[in-house]
């Protein structure tokens, strides 16, 4: 609760940053909440007048931040849409994937960090921890081309964009086997370094615990290896690994929306590229709002999780 | 006779490629007795209650010779899973500071169960530990209680309960209330007791503190950079110790303006492998002499009255 | 280890050099093409091959460096003075300016860096002073922290009492005592934002807002997404190189880690 | 002009075999579906507000114009079946086809044809607006089946106008009394056309599915799905792979289509396009392009055989002259560039030594989101630097850069591209004719000549080809050598598709309404 009071102010200031970064725009703020291209004089007036630019500073800002938590985004003239709806549209597919190489990064990584610490000084745990080292130095949009040069152009095997198939998703089992053929190379570019992280945070951490007394105990008591793991090494892992799982979320976001361009994934991310490109800067706005609060939310879930799993924290 | 339930037999324990941080130690402690294994910190007699477990706490540590009886049964050439069977079942471990060796984020409970699981003993699960903790003296609520939630007297019951969950016939207890208060150390070490009583446990007690092993072994074994130095019926033992060492320790134990300072001996234990040539205690010994002390090494040696030592001048008195 | 540190500290000491003597490194001009594109490696003395306009690729690539390692350094540089400043305020004074501080930290951390650098890009226009001035505004606050929990530490140390005591004033106690001692970390943390800086611009100029003037490995692969199935020269040694890179300044930061802490926990 | 000619008869030729063969072994097949590849959502499904060139794509499949263009310019019946005009040029008559319905069933009248251009198209049509107004248009509807244009002055062009890419008919019961602009129907098209809208999944695709009740026979196609691929690699990936069925050239990335050329599954239509030029525009009244010596040093130096090789992967033609050289009739090779600025980087520098030019950079402005544009300037500010005149290269947003170039006039150089429309008078005058106010797309160099204003005007309205042919001719001369803009070159289009289509492209422009397209049978 003490932490849902804290995320408040935060979610307050991204939002006061909004309007900052509107009002900070060179030039005439309207066309922060227009986009930079020629709508008509009178829709900007309305705007103008809608958002009370013409009014002091301290009101513009409280009269941008009721209209936002009321849930109006704006209004993209580019796309002739409300912001809400644009991105509501594109929600589902975002979360997709994020979801699915999010949960693909931190159950590999948290397996390979965690045999990897098992053989703790190993030819596998170097091995592992080299790959690693490289993983996460790979940029993901660079990944998503070399597995599209890999897997789509040179072998075939893959399709290289979209969600699914071009011709129109089938139904039942096919089109669901058709969404993970799609899925399959922007979620493993999006998860690369996060896997690596996870997994090399995971090591870390699980090496300090199986160094710990109590796993000793656990051990005379007869508890194998597996049981280590499984039944005492994990879970006292698990803090660090949550911390390094929520904060990374951010920038999972925004790897997506890079390998959403590569992919031409309709999600979220390409709607950033595309309203980037026709400097559509309600949407860009409203993106990053929603990521902000899907970070403050992220932490706020960790910090949740972190304390069912721990029950030190109070 | 039925053998001791345990025996070790000239057993040395080794840094792999490196010194021998136990050396040819023999003792043994049969059912329904509580042996004390004393020493400063540093002198190997941890080492020596984890190498009758199979398990260092520390990479690369291992039985460089010797043998360990667990009633009769050399444990010292078993692999690793038959080492892992015996753990927890037949030999059973509480370990100095209970709030570390308890995990903390999983309930009393589920840590005194553990052993049962492991060894595939899953009946009546919940019945049990509440049993345990009533063995223990503490209430069944213990069970959903997290380590952070307990008092450090009540950590070590559970530690206790968690070793004693499949009857086991040796309890090995590493320094149990080094790291509680003084009002609570007498609770565990009756506790202690009255197991060894009822269960006919063989209890292994290690500890620095002579006077707790004064108040509770039958029998001492001092141990010394390694060796054993002196060992004998403890009441024998401390009226009239031979070793030096022990006659060291004694004198702190019963000096009352020492006692606080934990030892008046000067100096340090020697680190492993680095012990002086002779007698490894010479340097500190306020009696020893250049010739033999210094020079020789020597041997543990059974006098008459079945005590053992290793000094020179013992003999001499 | 060691022997992975010196291979980064070499790849680091190559790139430099690159960087600085491009014109030398490069037997091509970068801006400059020719009549032969598209030519696959190793054709021509184009030993990375060239692109769609016949520039030679490994002279891009050497050029690019430039960039990349000058945003990666000054953001780096920056992020950490200022991190180090805030952070020693925050540790030093405790109460309210600690307060505010930190709440400031927390909602620096938690901004999407990517999205709103991108956005700010977008919104002001490119040009690599507003690149490493945004890189620089979102990574300071990681240094900070840690900054200032060390400084609250070292803070009721014998020695910075001793010399409070000895009547040297706050300020320079703060510099000359306490600041030193938490410099370690705050390098090791530096290296690893070098790292993050220069894959932040190479994904900013992969969205084609890096600096339309200056070759950039970002720009570099933006191009070749539209080459991939002709040449895909185009993206392997652009990418390869930004993926070297920034694993050598991860790795440094490792090293570096390794060296400082001392229990030498790999 | 009368004509009774259906688009049905024309594309008859073309697919006759299929058609007779292929219909009656249809009956059990299971629904046709073409896949036709398209660069992002369309910023509206409406084509008489936008000339975005999705919108027209889909537009086209689901509206319909008064004609359709054939491959040769020639106008077709669409929903009027005739038209008859005064001899001057200033009176169109138009008859309305019988029996049209829209997709929701309301019958189709001469009252939306009068709508559509009254309250639509001369108000929101970003081409057709200005054409209406310039000619002074007034739109009447004599009774239910006519429609009257009455014109203040002749305009050559005006039949090219009446297609639907220029003015798609909007149905008026939808649209009177309310805001056009926010009209849900811009984002659920209502249309006459061979297909009716089905739906649109934001960023993935759109739907249109066969109109039983067309006038014209019914489409071969069950549906059309415009797939929205962003990559354009994949787009011409897709068309290798067999998942789009037609790509249009406007899509597909110039490196790709000589490989696409060979590939056996795919048939192509080379060359027959619409004109359209690049080019490179001065602003005359900045100091280093003031001169014309300076500009024609700028022509000099830029190699344009380059630009066709690397930029359009010789898919184009060299900048010919003013008017490039898509339109055959008004060409004349004793003034072409190829005579007058040969590649040469030594005359390039006298000449520009000559202007007085002060070594201080320019910039080059241009549409960021055109990888075309991109490559070009790249070899533009290669070229130029070579001659000693380093360039900045600008990529702007595509209004922002309209704004720059057309309003603010901040700018150098910039690059353009002006699409004819069918006409020089519609797509090309704009580059010459003096800019009046801050009109985008029009002449924005600052270059101004009453004379050439005079036979641009001339020539817009005079109803005799070889006439104006010399008119063309005589303005070449002059813009020639006063070179305010530098035609790059003209622009060679390829059109794919599968072999498995017939009926393909009967229409000058390849987004036309494939009402004629089908499978061929197997």
């Amino acid at each position: 609760m003490r932490r849902i009071l804290h995320a408040i102010p935060l979610l307050l200031a991204v939002i006061l940053l909004n309007y900052g970064l509107i009002a900070a725009t060179p030039g005439d703020p309207v066309t922060a909440l227009v986009g930079d291209f020629p709508a008509p004089a009178a829709y900007r007036a309305q705007v103008r007048h809608d958002y009370g630019l013409d009014k002091p500073v301290p009101i513009q800002a409280l009269r941008y931040l009721v209209r936002v938590l009321h849930g109006d985004l704006g209004y993209s003239f580019a796309n002739r849409q409300p912001v809400v709806s644009l991105i509501a549209g594109r929600l589902l597919a975002t979360l997709e994937l994020v979801g699915t190489a999010l949960a693909f990064a931190s159950i590999a990584g948290v397996l390979l960090g965690a045999v990897s610490a098992q053989f703790g000084g190993g030819i596998f745990d170097r091995a592992t921890r080299g790959a690693l080292t490289v993983g996460y130095a790979l940029p993901e949009f660079w990944v998503g081309q070399m597995l599209i040069l890999c897997f789509a152009i040179w072998l075939g095997w893959l399709p290289s964009q979209g969600a699914h198939a071009i011709r129109g998703a089938a139904g039942g089992w096919a089109g669901i086997a058709d969404g993970l053929r799609h899925l399959l190379l922007p979620a493993i570019a999006l998860s690369l370094r996060y896997l690596a992280l996870i997994a090399r945070v995971t090591r870390t951490s699980i090496l300090d615990v199986l160094g710990a007394n109590f796993v000793l105990a656990a051990r005379a008591r007869g508890a194998g290896s597996i049981r280590v793991l499984f039944g005492h090494a994990l879970r006292n892992a698990a803090a660090p690994v949550l911390n390094t799982i929520g904060f990374n979320l951010g920038f999972i976001l925004a790897g997506s929306a890079l390998v959403e361009t590569v992919f031409g994934w309709p999600g979220i991310g390409r709607l950033l590229f595309d309203s980037i490109e026709s400097r559509d800067y309600p949407t860009m706005l409203g993106i990053l709002l929603l990521v902000s609060v899907c970070v403050v939310g992220a932490n706020l879930l960790t910090d949740i999780v972190h304390r069912l799993v721990d029950p030190r924290v109070a | 006779m039925t053998p001791p339930v345990l025996a070790l037999r000239n057993l040395s324990v080794a840094i792999q490629g490196g010194p021998r941080i136990v050396e040819d130690v023999s003792l043994d402690v049969a059912a329904g007795e509580m042996v004390g294994l004393v020493g400063e910190s540093g002198s190997g007699k941890s080492m020596t209650a984890y190498a009758a477990l199979g398990l260092f706490p520390a990479p690369r540590v291992r039985i460089e010779a010797g043998a360990i009886l667990l009633e009769g049964r050399d444990l010292a050439m078993l692999s690793q899973k038959e080492w892992r069977a015996l753990r927890g079942s037949r030999i059973g471990m509480v370990f100095q500071d209970p709030a570390g060796f308890l995990d903390p984020v999983l309930p009393a409970g589920r840590q005194i169960a553990e052993a049962l699981i492991v060894h595939g003993d899953r009946r009546g699960l919940a019945a049990r530990v509440r049993a345990l903790l009533a063995q223990v003296d503490l209430p069944e609520s213990v069970a959903l209680r997290y380590p952070h939630e307990l008092s450090g007297g009540q950590k070590q019951r559970v530690l206790i309960a968690a070793a004693l969950a499949m009857r086991p016939v040796l309890l090995i207890a590493d320094e149990p209330t080094t790291a509680l208060d003084v009002s609570v150390q007498a609770g565990i070490l009756k506790l202690l007791d009255g197991l060894r009583q009822e269960l006919g446990l063989a209890v292994l007690l290690i500890s620095h503190d002579l006077a707790i092993v004064a108040q509770t072994c039958t029998r001492v074994f001092v141990m010394y950079a390694g060796q054993i130095v002196e060992s004998g019926p403890t009441e024998a033992v401390f009226a009239a110790p031979r070793h030096p060492y022990t006659q060291g320790l004694l004198a702190s134990l019963l000096d009352p303006q020492v006692r606080s300072e934990l030892y008046a001996i000067p100096g340090t234990v020697p680190a492993a492998g680095m012990s002086p040539p002779g007698c490894r205690f010479h340097p500190r010994c306020p009696r020893a002499r250049a010739d033999p002390c210094a020079l020789r090494p020597p041997v543990l040696t059974m006098r008459a009255d079945g005590r053992m030592d290793r000094c020179w001048l013992a003999d001499a008195d | 280890m060691k022997r992975q540190g010196w291979m980064a500290a070499a790849w680091l000491i190559a790139l430099v050099l690159a960087a600085v003597f491009a014109p030398a490194v490069a037997n091509f001009d970068p801006y400059s093409g020719s009549a032969d594109s598209l030519l696959p490696p190793f054709t021509q003395g184009h030993w990375f091959g060239t692109d769609d306009l016949g520039r030679d690729i490994w002279a891009e690539t050497v050029f690019g460096a430039r960039v990349s390692l000058i945003v990666g350094v000054s953001a780096a540089l920056l992020g950490a003075i200022v991190g180090v400043a805030m952070g020693a305020l925050a540790g030093w004074h405790r109460g309210a300016v600690d307060a505010t501080l930190m709440r400031l930290t927390e909602f620096f951390q938690i901004l999407p860096r990517f999205v709103l650098a991108m956005i700010v890009i977008a919104l002001f226009g490119p040009g690599i002073g507003k690149v490493i001035l945004v890189i620089t505004v979102l990574a300071w606050p990681q240094t900070a922290r840690m900054v200032r929990a060390s400084v609250a530490t070292l803070r009721r140390a014998p020695f910075v009492e001793a010399a409070r005591i000895g009547g040297m004033p706050g300020s320079r106690v703060l510099m000359q005592e306490v600041v030193p001692n938490v410099l370690a970390p705050v390098i090791v943390l530096a290296a690893m934002d070098v790292a993050a800086a220069i894959l932040l611009e190479a994904g900013l100029g992969f969205f084609g807002l890096g600096d339309p003037n200056l070759v950039s490995w970002g720009a570099m692969l933006n191009e070749a997404q539209q080459y991939l199935r002709s040449a895909w020269w185009m993206a392997v040694f652009p990418g390869a190189t930004i993926a070297l890179t920034v694993l050598a300044f991860n790795r440094l930061a490792d090293v570096l880690n390794a060296g400082l802490d001392p229990r030498g926990r790999s | 002009m009368i004509t009774s000619l259906t688009r049905r008869a024309f594309t008859g030729a073309s697919v006759g075999l299929a058609f007779a063969a292929g219909r009656p072994g249809l009956a059990i097949a299971a629904p046709s579906i073409a896949v036709l590849a398209i660069d992002a959502d369309p910023p509206t499904l409406n084509p008489a507000l936008s000339t975005d060139y999705a919108t027209g794509d889909v537009g086209a499949k689901i509206f319909e114009g008064l004609i359709w263009l054939d491959r040769t310019y020639n106008p077709q019946p669409s929903l009027a079946t005739q038209w008859q005009y005064a001899p001057d040029g200033t009176g169109w008559h138009f008859t309305l086809r019988d029996g049209v319905t829209w997709h929701d069933g309301k019958p189709f009248s001469a009252d939306d044809v009068v709508f559509t251009f009254n309250e639509v198209l001369a108000r929101f049509h970003p081409r057709t607006s200005g054409v209406l107004r310039a000619i002074g248009a007034r739109v009447e509807a004599p009774d239910a089946r006519t429609v009257q244009f009455t014109l203040a002055k002749g305009y050559a062009p005006f039949l090219v106008q009446m297609s639907v890419f220029d003015a798609p008919i909007l149905p008026r019961h939808i649209y009177a009394n309310t805001d056009i602009l926010a009209n849900p129907a811009n984002q659920m098209p209502v249309g006459t056309g061979p297909f009716r809208f089905t739906n649109w999944t934001r960023g993935a695709a759109i739907h249109v599915q066969r109109n039983p009740a067309w006038w014209g026979d019914a489409a071969g196609l069950d549906e059309i799905v415009f797939q929205i691929v962003p990559q354009p690699a994949n787009r011409s990936a897709g068309l290798e792979t067999g998942e789009i069925d037609a790509v249009v050239d406007f899509y597909l990335p110039k490196p790709d289509e000589p490989r696409l050329m060979q590939e056996p599954n795919l048939q192509f239509r080379r060359g027959i396009n619409i004109p359209a030029v690049y080019f490179l525009a001065f602003n005359t009244k900045r100091p280093a392009f003031a001169r014309k010596a300076s500009r024609q040093a700028v022509a000099c130096a830029i190699d344009r055989d380059r630009l066709v090789r690397q930029v359009m992967r010789g898919l184009a033609r060299p900048g010919y002259g003013a008017f490039g050289d898509g339109f055959k009739w008004l060409l004349d090779d004793a003034d072409s560039y190829k005579r007058k600025y040969p590649l040469d980087p030594a005359q390039a520098r006298q000449l520009l030594a000559q202007a007085g030019y002060d070594g201080k950079s320019v910039s080059l402005v241009y549409d960021a989101a055109r990888p075309q544009l991109r490559a070009t300037a790249q070899i533009v500010q290669d070229n130029l630097r070579a001659i000693g005149m380093p360039v900045e290269l600008a990529p702007l947003e595509r209004a922002v850069e309209m704004d720059r170039v057309f309003a603010k006039h901040d700018f150098d150089l910039t690059l353009q591209s002006y699409f004819s429309a069918g006409d020089p008078a519609i797509g090309y005058h704009r580059m010459y004719l003096t800019q009046i106010g801050d009109k985008a797309l029009t002449n924005c160099t600052g270059f101004s000549d009453p004379d050439v204003d005079r036979q641009l005007a001339e020539a817009a309205i005079a109803p005799d080809r070889d006439h104006r042919a010399e008119i063309y001719r005589r303005l070449q001369v002059v813009l020639n050598e006063q070179l305010p803009s530098l035609v790059l070159f003209d622009e060679e289009t390829v059109d794919f598709a599968s072999r498995k289509l017939t009926g393909l492209w009967p229409a000058i422009d390849a987004r036309d309404q494939w009402g004629g397209v089908r499978f061929a049978a197997n």
